[in-house]
């Protein structure tokens, strides 16, 4: 066979390429002026700059559908839509990045170089076609996380969080790639596209591949905090610093769920019978897990974290509808809107708990929101409006995200599916009240860190805006996003 | 001569059962042993047990493919490993400590 | 002048009064609010008085003047106006009203002279009369019916008229609840009634009545018109529920006697009367309403002996009497119960306004066993009020006796009455002779038992007047209605009354020829039986006044049952009204605060649970995580092998 | 135009209030805005055609094109008079709130005119999710107002009311998903607006609970029930009423339980009228008891508040069973008992509010004797009792009498049993009349430390339009049920084939 790689192949490649130039650039700074730390601004404008041109450049090359480096890699409308979230989910963690006690410390720069190559990692990861390259865009995104997460500077609880991360990073990673190696020997090659077609008699008939499909999709779900491998989301998202955790909760989610499309669009469901139930029973504990966890909550950033548990759930009801949906990209496109909607409130929610650390290691407890409305009445407004967005009420976003997942699933026949993802956003409108509750109606003295936080307050009306506007704008978007995937 | 059967003739099925007991053997390791370090090595067992499947598979179907993923492993792998014993080091340097039953403070 | 203006000034000059009195409601002055009362309530006399001689002008057959204002409901295919007619009942009916009210407004300006509240007071009589003014002419059931209910709320301002004191606003509110208890079943009358006619019109549903009898207890009209009687019986005070009429005591004497005597608790038997073509079809419940007349009629005078308040002697005396009433309307005898109504309308007016003179004359000292020989201290009220006394009694030339006998007759002598019921009537006439002769020695004649503090007066001429007048009235009113037996043997007067009665009053069925031997033996049996209980009281508590006690001691147990009024108040409360409300607040503590609460709460405690055994889960150690992973593949994975 | 005007206006009004300088002039300025919302719905009446039962001043653009979401405006004459409600209450409100809102008052009044939008945009939207956004909508506002403003359990009350009504109308959102792909299967292409659920077969069977027709059915009066309140799911309004300020319980009690009884006659039974008339039995006995307990309970209460709350649970229970009897009678009669029990129950608890500001204090027992010490508010307080007990020539008598009415005319069974809440009602209100404004004077009356005074002009100015229209629709009620006999009519007529089309 012959693989020909000329030039056009790179050019596709180039908003990987430019990023990665970009995160070289502080680096190198910091190595000329003597290993001297440049003033953090300059670092951070220099990565804001590398990830725009790698958005402007994703825009030019993406959604052509074209594949490149010999079918390795696709750059169609999934990755155009994920990775222009997943990088402006990551330019938003950088400006808190910039902001937040525990990272705008001394080793600034080489922070800003890991995230940005945790965003190659990303962009790889999306656009990957290739079970191989899934797993080079994986490991490379999780190395440099574990890595940004244990350079903070608080000492106690993010080191822990951070070989956590690692040890079941790894392990599921390994499940992932011995998943691969099943599917590799029983269909010659780990590409997706060869095995799209007969995936469906496949899995029927090999019990091999059944198996290596099952354990690629496992190892997805542990990094997408499905129920059973949730267990290492609270403990990490409360123990690395604010910035990361939304890094992990928006970007790094999108990412996978991205990944898990593609291997799920191969039809695996439709064949085994065996595999679509367990899926279902997954979404379904998983959103039962992450919403009673997140009531008994007294940590604020815990609480979040159980509640993206609970978005996982839902967003696995949509992946399980694009499985089993032979016609049209409705499930596919309600997954990527969910994920957007999803991504602008957890930035925005995960922006003003980083306002709310006073110094590195301050726990933020829900009872520190006491009172806050009459202090910082903006701040409050802002985040009762993600607090109504996460819970699905209607003016906002969230709503419309939920409205057209579950009008997916009903669409697919999975009404009950519908109906329990409806029952637990009810249950999950208690613990979004509480934080309402303590701001506006119980008296207290919460105060905003000392010195002015104007960046990530951008970022917070920023992504308080888009809730509010894009919620009764959405249709148009939606047909946009429907209409990338038909062409 | 002998018959070609399962004891005397080194096929696929001898190199997967390896290939899996390591895998086995290096989740037990992950899952059991306390120290940090071993808990490494326990993944990069399991990593290479995979590579091992790798192989076979390569050699049974004669196509390359295989052996070419088995370098991306490896140094993936390399990198993996190299990572791990930096945060294993930040954690013996700020708990003195390399047994993970001492930092479990994230919990609940 | 034009019938609709008239109209509308007969019906709206109270309720200009009413506005008038009500805005001014502050200010103290009697005359001048009771000037302006009394007059609304005359002028709205003249004007139906001009009414009635256009009605008499007319020929007899289509004696009818039908006003309708305005368009007051209309859903599909129930359509209601605000109408209003006066045929010959009705024309008795506000004659009384209008006639009668507006003497005991001028009463209640004496009367109510030194209360600061007197404006309010006026106003509220006005809209009380305003009221009944709308009960009587309502050209529908529910015209009516809103009379009904509005009679019913002015009586409950009156009777807790004085409100800062607890038993007298709980009066007003008995009052009103147990009219409401009517009320409610008057509605599921009228939506029998129209669901059978299809129209609540009084007139289209008279025509409409069929003219065969209707047999079966649970036939449409039977039904229909045993509601319309249940909430007769709430409003004019029949045995389930007349507890509210002696309670309503409470009110000003004169309100006494306007609303509890002379007119709204007649309403019931008028609404009966104007109804008749109806009820006359349904024989089971003219037989209920027969018995349930004669009973509280002996019921109530039996109570009414044992009464020590003058006013409750006059209040079971008015149950009583409007038990004959009910009597007279249940056998057929519309016209006698009409005629009936009229007379005890003069007479208990007259003796309430007389007990109101007493009252005030004695400072509001109302127990009979504190007065005794005002006879010299108050000579007008005393003779007024013997004029009452023998009326009521049945004494030959008076009001009562006429009305009282001619149902006696018909209970006896009509078909749908047997000679039960006249037994039991003709005690009932004994014991009333009795208690009211009782009421007369011991207010009026013998020696006097008034507390040196208290040296009672004639009240003064403003509040004589209307006692002469009604005096006046109670003697001739019982002319107008002479019993033809009597008329033709006295050179053949006619039966003024009957006559203008007869073309709207259904004849009975199959009434045989009476002979006129029996009917002058039963009406002497009866006079007899009153003047002899009369003498015997006389002699009670005159001549030798220990007589009673000793009686009273002999039969204690008896005595002390009737004088506590039978228990039934206690008996009310005791089985309906004190389980209601404890049964209510079980009900609420077991319903809402134990079951439907508790579900939320143990829902809640669920998921509270839920959340901490996630938490539990999340032990800290990352091995239990690894451990946790493994096991959920190796779930996962069985149950993709196996199906 | 005019109704998308009517609708986002107060969005406009709550801005202009956020932003307003200074704090001393905010209500007379959210004032003068409610005015000219209400003048301006005025024209509305103004330009309705009452003979026709057509779907009037219609507004429809394609808002979700996927789904055929439009942002589709219209009313009708079951809708009108409730929008009118809706913006005559408001200005009384505020009017009413004048002193008894002293914290965050620009939160307060911009809460009150979102909660305005909401609550019209329920009334006047055709399109199914374009509803349920303001069918939610409603909830945050009433949300911020009982649980910022309210009392001392506020934040139990008020989590509680959230969470009640949310259960339902989050199972409604998965009913309307599933019609709106009945809509794509019976006419190819997907829609939520309501004429096209009007034409969708959804198939019935009788027996069992598990068709289709009638899991839709409940699915959808699950929510209404909630928000009615009927019976069994009912006990979040006493907590709510107890602990939401008195505007609070004014518009709750108002407006917003209205919307739950409106979207049964305009959503529930032509949109299911077989599965309507099969489980017709349920909702009557549940009205009927809801009648009966409401009255029953209400009669023990110890707070005054409570009391009116499980009044208004009985109120409610007659215009459920008014709905369910399907007849001219029934449906005008319920129709016209929410607009009484809006004007009624919204005085009682603005009246209620009067006392509070004055003695701070709601229990019954510590009244007794107002009527000497205040003359005027007790006049006030009686007239709107005879309203709220339903005594003729008020408002509430026509509304129950034809209730009645109908409910006879098509189950008499039912009737004995509602006609006794006739009697409980007058007992509980009078009961409370008497020990409140009769008797000696309570501990709170006469203690002399702060004597109380009788109602100011505003406060006077706040129940003079309530007690004029008290009377106006008691005795005129064909002047309010004109405009609404077209639309019953049709509803009444083809309830089995139901229909809606649109006036140009």
């Amino acid at each position: 066979m012959k693989i020909d790689i000329g030039l056009a192949d790179l050019i596709r490649i180039s908003p990987m390429i430019a990023i990665f130039l970009a995160s070289l650039i502080p680096l190198t700074s910091k190595l000329f002026n003597s290993n001297k730390e440049p003033s953090n601004l300059i670092t951070l404008i220099q990565g804001l700059g590398g990830l725009i041109i790698g958005l402007v450049l994703l825009t030019v090359v993406g959604g052509s559908g074209e594949t490149a480096f010999n079918k390795a890699l696709i750059f169609d409308s999934l990755t155009l839509w994920m990775g222009i979230i997943a990088i402006v989910s990551a330019g938003a963690a950088l400006i808190m990045m910039y902001e937040n006690f525990s990272t705008n410390g001394n080793q600034f720069s080489e922070l800003v170089f890991l995230a940005l190559n945790s965003v190659v990692g990303m962009l790889i990861l999306v656009s990957a076609l290739d079970l191989l390259t899934v797993f080079i865009g994986l490991e490379l995104m999780s190395l440099s996380l574990y890595l940004m997460i244990g350079m903070s500077h608080e000492e106690k609880l993010s080191k822990e969080a951070a070989f956590k991360y690692f040890v079941l990073g790894s392990f599921a990673s390994a499940i992932f790639l011995y998943g691969t190696s099943f599917i590799y020997g029983t269909t010659g090659s780990t590409n997706l596209v060869t095995f799209m077609q007969e995936a469906v008699g496949l899995v029927q008939t090999n019990r091999l591949f059944l198996f290596g499909i099952s354990f690629v999709i496992l190892g997805f779900c542990f990094k997408v905090s499905i129920a059973p491998f949730h267990a290492w989301t609270p403990d990490v998202y409360q123990g690395a610093p604010t910035p990361h955790t939304a890094f992990m909760a928006t970007a790094v989610k999108v990412v996978s769920f991205a990944a898990l499309l593609r291997v799920i669009a191969t039809k695996a469901l439709v064949g085994s019978d065996g595999l679509f139930v367990v899926l279902q029973w997954l979404a379904v504990i998983t959103m039962l897990v992450g919403n009673l966890g997140a009531i008994v909550q007294v940590n604020l950033k815990r609480m979040l974290a159980y509640s993206s548990i609970a978005h996982s759930g839902y967003i696995l009801v949509g992946v399980i509808t694009a499985g089993i949906s032979d016609k049209g990209f409705f499930g596919a496109s309600s997954v990527i809107f969910y994920l957007f909607s999803y991504c602008v409130m957890t930035i925005g929610t995960f922006a003003i708990v980083s306002i709310l650390e006073k110094s590195e290691d301050h726990l933020v407890t829900l009872d520190s929101l006491k009172g806050l409305a009459s202090k910082k009445p903006l701040h409050a407004f802002c985040f009762s409006l993600f607090l109504i967005s996460l819970a699905g009420l209607p003016p906002a976003l969230g709503f419309f995200g939920k409205f057209y997942l579950f009008n997916a699933a009903v669409g697919e026949g999975l009404i009950w599916l519908a109906v329990w993802g409806v029952i637990n956003s009810v249950i999950s409108v208690y613990y979004y009240l509480k934080p309402m509750v303590l701001m506006y109606m119980t008296e207290g003295e919460a105060e905003i860190a000392g010195h002015s936080l104007n960046a990530t307050t951008v970022t917070v009306l920023a992504s308080a805006v888009f809730i509010a506007i894009l919620g009764v704008l959405s249709g148009p978007i939606f047909t946009a996003v429907e209409k990338s995937f038909i062409n | 001569m002998q018959s070609t059967n399962f004891l005397t003739e080194v096929g696929l099925n001898h190199y997967l059962i390896l290939s899996a007991l390591l895998f086995v053997t290096g989740m037990t390791g992950v899952l059991l042993k306390r120290n940090i370090i071993v808990m490494l090595m326990s993944i990069e067992l399991m990593l290479n047990a995979v590579n091992i499947s790798f192989v076979a598979f390569s050699k049974y179907l004669n196509n390359v493919d295989g052996q070419i993923m088995v370098f991306f492993v490896m140094t993936i792998a390399a990198a993996e490993a190299a990572v791990g014993l930096a945060i294993a080091v930040t954690i013996f340097k700020r708990f003195k400590e390399i047994n993970i039953k001492f930092f479990e403070h994230l919990r609940g | 002048m034009d019938h609709s203006l008239l109209m509308a000034i007969l019906l709206l000059s109270p309720l200009v009064g009413f506005l008038i009195n009500g805005i001014r409601y502050k200010n103290p002055t009697a005359n001048l609010s009771g000037g302006i009362a009394t007059a609304a309530v005359a002028i709205s006399f003249i004007s139906s008085l001009i009414l009635v001689a256009d009605l008499i002008g007319m020929p007899a057959e289509a004696r009818k003047i039908h006003v309708s204002f305005f368009q007051w409901m209309a859903v599909d295919s129930f359509k209601i106006n605000a109408a209003f007619y006066i045929d010959q009942i009705s024309a008795i009916m506000i004659l009384v009203i209008t006639g009668v009210g507006s003497l005991i407004h001028l009463f209640s300006i004496g009367y109510m002279h030194h209360d600061k509240g007197v404006t309010k007071y006026f106003a509220y009589l006005n809209l009380f009369v305003f009221n009944m003014l709308i009960l009587v002419l309502g050209d529908s059931l529910l015209t009516m019916f809103v009379g009904w209910e509005g009679v019913g709320l002015c009586s409950y301002l009156l009777i807790g008229f004085w409100f800062s004191d607890k038993e007298k606003a709980a009066a007003g509110m008995k009052a009103f609840i147990t009219n409401r208890v009517g009320d409610a079943a008057f509605l599921l009358g009228m939506f029998v009634l129209f669901a059978t006619f299809g129209t609540l019109n009084i007139q289209e549903m008279n025509a409409l009545a069929p003219t065969t009898a209707e047999a079966s207890w649970l036939g449409a009209i039977t039904l229909g018109t045993l509601f319309l009687f249940i909430g007769a019986t709430g409003k004019s005070a029949q045995i389930p529920l007349y507890v509210w009429l002696p309670d309503a005591m409470a009110g000003p004497t004169p309100v006494s006697a306007l609303i509890h005597a002379a007119t709204m608790v007649t309403a019931g038997v008028y609404m009966i009367v104007r109804l008749n073509p109806l009820f006359i079809v349904a024989p089971n419940t003219m037989m209920v309403i027969a018995i349930i007349g004669a009973l509280t009629a002996v019921f109530a005078a039996s109570i009414g002996i044992t009464q020590w308040d003058i006013k409750k002697v006059l209040a079971y005396s008015t149950v009583s009497q409007l038990g004959y009433m009910f009597l007279a309307v249940g056998v057929g005898a519309f016209g006698a119960g009409m005629f009936h109504l009229m007379t005890h309308a003069f007479f208990k007016a007259l003796m309430f306004l007389g007990s109101g003179s007493v009252i005030h004359a004695m400072h509001e000292e109302q127990d009979i066993r504190k007065m005794g020989g005002l006879k010299k201290y108050m000579p007008i009220t005393h003779m007024t009020f013997f004029f009452g006394w023998v009326a009521i009694i049945g004494i030959p030339p008076f009001a009562g006796f006429f009305s009282k006998d001619e149902i006696l007759w018909m209970s006896f002598h009509s078909p749908l009455g047997s000679p039960a019921l006249w037994v039991l009537g003709a005690i009932g006439a004994a014991m009333t002779a009795f208690y009211m002769t009782r009421l007369m020695c011991l207010t009026f004649w013998g020696k006097s038992r008034v507390p040196k503090s208290v040296h009672p007066h004639e009240s003064p001429t403003l509040m004589t007047i209307p006692l002469i007048v009604l005096g006046i009235l109670s003697v001739v009113g019982g002319w107008v209605g002479i019993p033809e037996v009597i008329g033709h043997s006295l050179g053949d007067i006619p039966n003024l009354l009957e006559h203008w009665l007869h073309p709207v009053i259904k004849p009975i069925p199959n009434l045989t020829e009476a002979e006129h031997s029996m009917e002058w033996m039963l009406m002497g049996v009866s006079v007899s039986l009153a003047t002899i209980s009369a003498f015997i009281a006389y002699h009670f508590y005159v001549k030798s006044p220990e007589t009673p006690e000793k009686i009273a001691n002999s039969i204690k147990p008896l005595y002390n049952l009737i004088s506590k009024k039978y228990l039934v108040d206690e008996l009310y409360f005791g089985t309906i009204i004190n389980p209601l409300i404890n049964g209510s607040k079980r009900l609420w503590m077991f319903i809402d605060v134990n079951f439907i609460d508790k579900i939320t709460y143990v829902i809640s405690d669920l998921v509270r649970g839920g959340g901490g055994v996630v938490r539990a889960l999340q032990t800290g150690n990352l091995q239990q995580y690894a451990m946790l992973i493994g096991i959920g593949i190796v779930i996962a994975l069985s149950i993709i092998i196996m199906r | 135009m005019l109704l998308s005007t009517i609708l986002f206006l107060p969005l406009i009004f709550a801005l202009i209030v956020l932003i307003w300088p200074q704090d001393k002039t905010i209500r007379h300025v959210a004032f003068g805005l409610s005015i000219v919302e209400f003048i301006i719905s005025l024209i509305v009446l103004k330009d309705f055609d009452a003979s026709s039962a057509q779907l009037q001043m219609i507004e429809k653009h394609m808002w979700i094109e996927r789904f055929g979401i439009q942002y589709f405006l219209g009313v009708d004459g079951i809708s009108l008079w409730l929008v009118l409600l809706t913006t005559f209450l408001t200005p009384i409100i505020i009017l009413a709130s004048w002193n008894s809102i002293d914290t965050k008052i620009k939160g307060f009044h911009a809460a009150m005119f979102v909660l305005q939008t909401a609550m019209l945009g329920t009334f006047l939207a055709i399109d199914a999710i374009f509803f349920y956004v303001f069918w939610e909508l409603s909830l945050i506002p009433m949300y911020f107002i009982v649980g910022i403003w309210g009392g001392a359990r506020r934040i139990y009350a008020t989590i509680k009311f959230f969470i009640f009504t949310m259960i339902g109308s989050v199972l409604m959102l998965v009913a309307i998903i599933y019609l709106m792909y009945l809509t794509q299967q019976a006419s190819g292409h997907m829609s939520a607006s309501l004429l096209e659920f009007y034409k969708v077969k959804i198939p019935f069977v009788g027996g069992s609970i598990l068709n289709l027709q009638s899991l839709l059915f409940f699915a959808f009066s699950l929510a209404f029930a909630i928000k009615v309140p009927v019976w069994p799911v009912h006990t979040w309004l006493p907590d709510a009423h107890v602990e939401a300020p008195t505007p609070g319980s004014v518009i709750l009690a108002g407006v917003m339980l209205k919307m739950g009884t409106y979207c049964f006659l305009r959503w529930v039974i032509p949109l299911f009228p077989d599965a309507a008339e099969y489980w017709a039995w349920l909702f009557l006995s549940l009205g009927v008891i809801g009648i009966i307990y409401g009255a029953l309970v209400a009669m023990i209460q110890p707070d005054i508040k409570k009391l009116v709350a499980y009044s208004s649970v009985s109120h409610m229970g007659y215009i459920i069973v008014g709905m369910f009897v399907f007849n001219h009678f029934g449906i005008t009669g319920s129709l016209y008992q929410m607009l009484n029990h809006g004007v009624s129950t919204g005085a009682l608890f603005l009246l209620i509010g009067m006392i509070y500001e004055r003695t701070h204090s709601r229990e019954i027992s510590k009244y007794g004797g107002l009527a000497g010490v205040l003359p005027i508010f007790t006049i006030f307080f009686f007239i709107i009792t005879l309203s709220s007990i339903a005594v003729p020539m008020t408002n509430g008598f026509i509304g129950e009498f034809l209730i009645l009415l109908g409910l006879h005319k098509a189950q008499p069974v039912y009737v004995y049993f509602a006609v006794t809440g006739v009697v409980l009602g007058a007992a509980y209100m009078l009961w409370m009349f008497k020990r409140v404004f009769f008797g000696e004077k309570g501990e709170l009356v006469k203690d002399e430390k702060h004597p109380l005074k009788d109602l100011s002009v505003r406060e006077i100015a706040v129940l003079v339009p309530l007690v004029v229209l008290v009377f106006w629709m008691g005795l005129f009620p064909n002047h309010f049920l004109d405009l609404t006999k077209s639309s019953v009519n049709h509803l009444v007529t083809n309830k089995n084939k139901y229909y809606l089309e649109i006036k140009e």
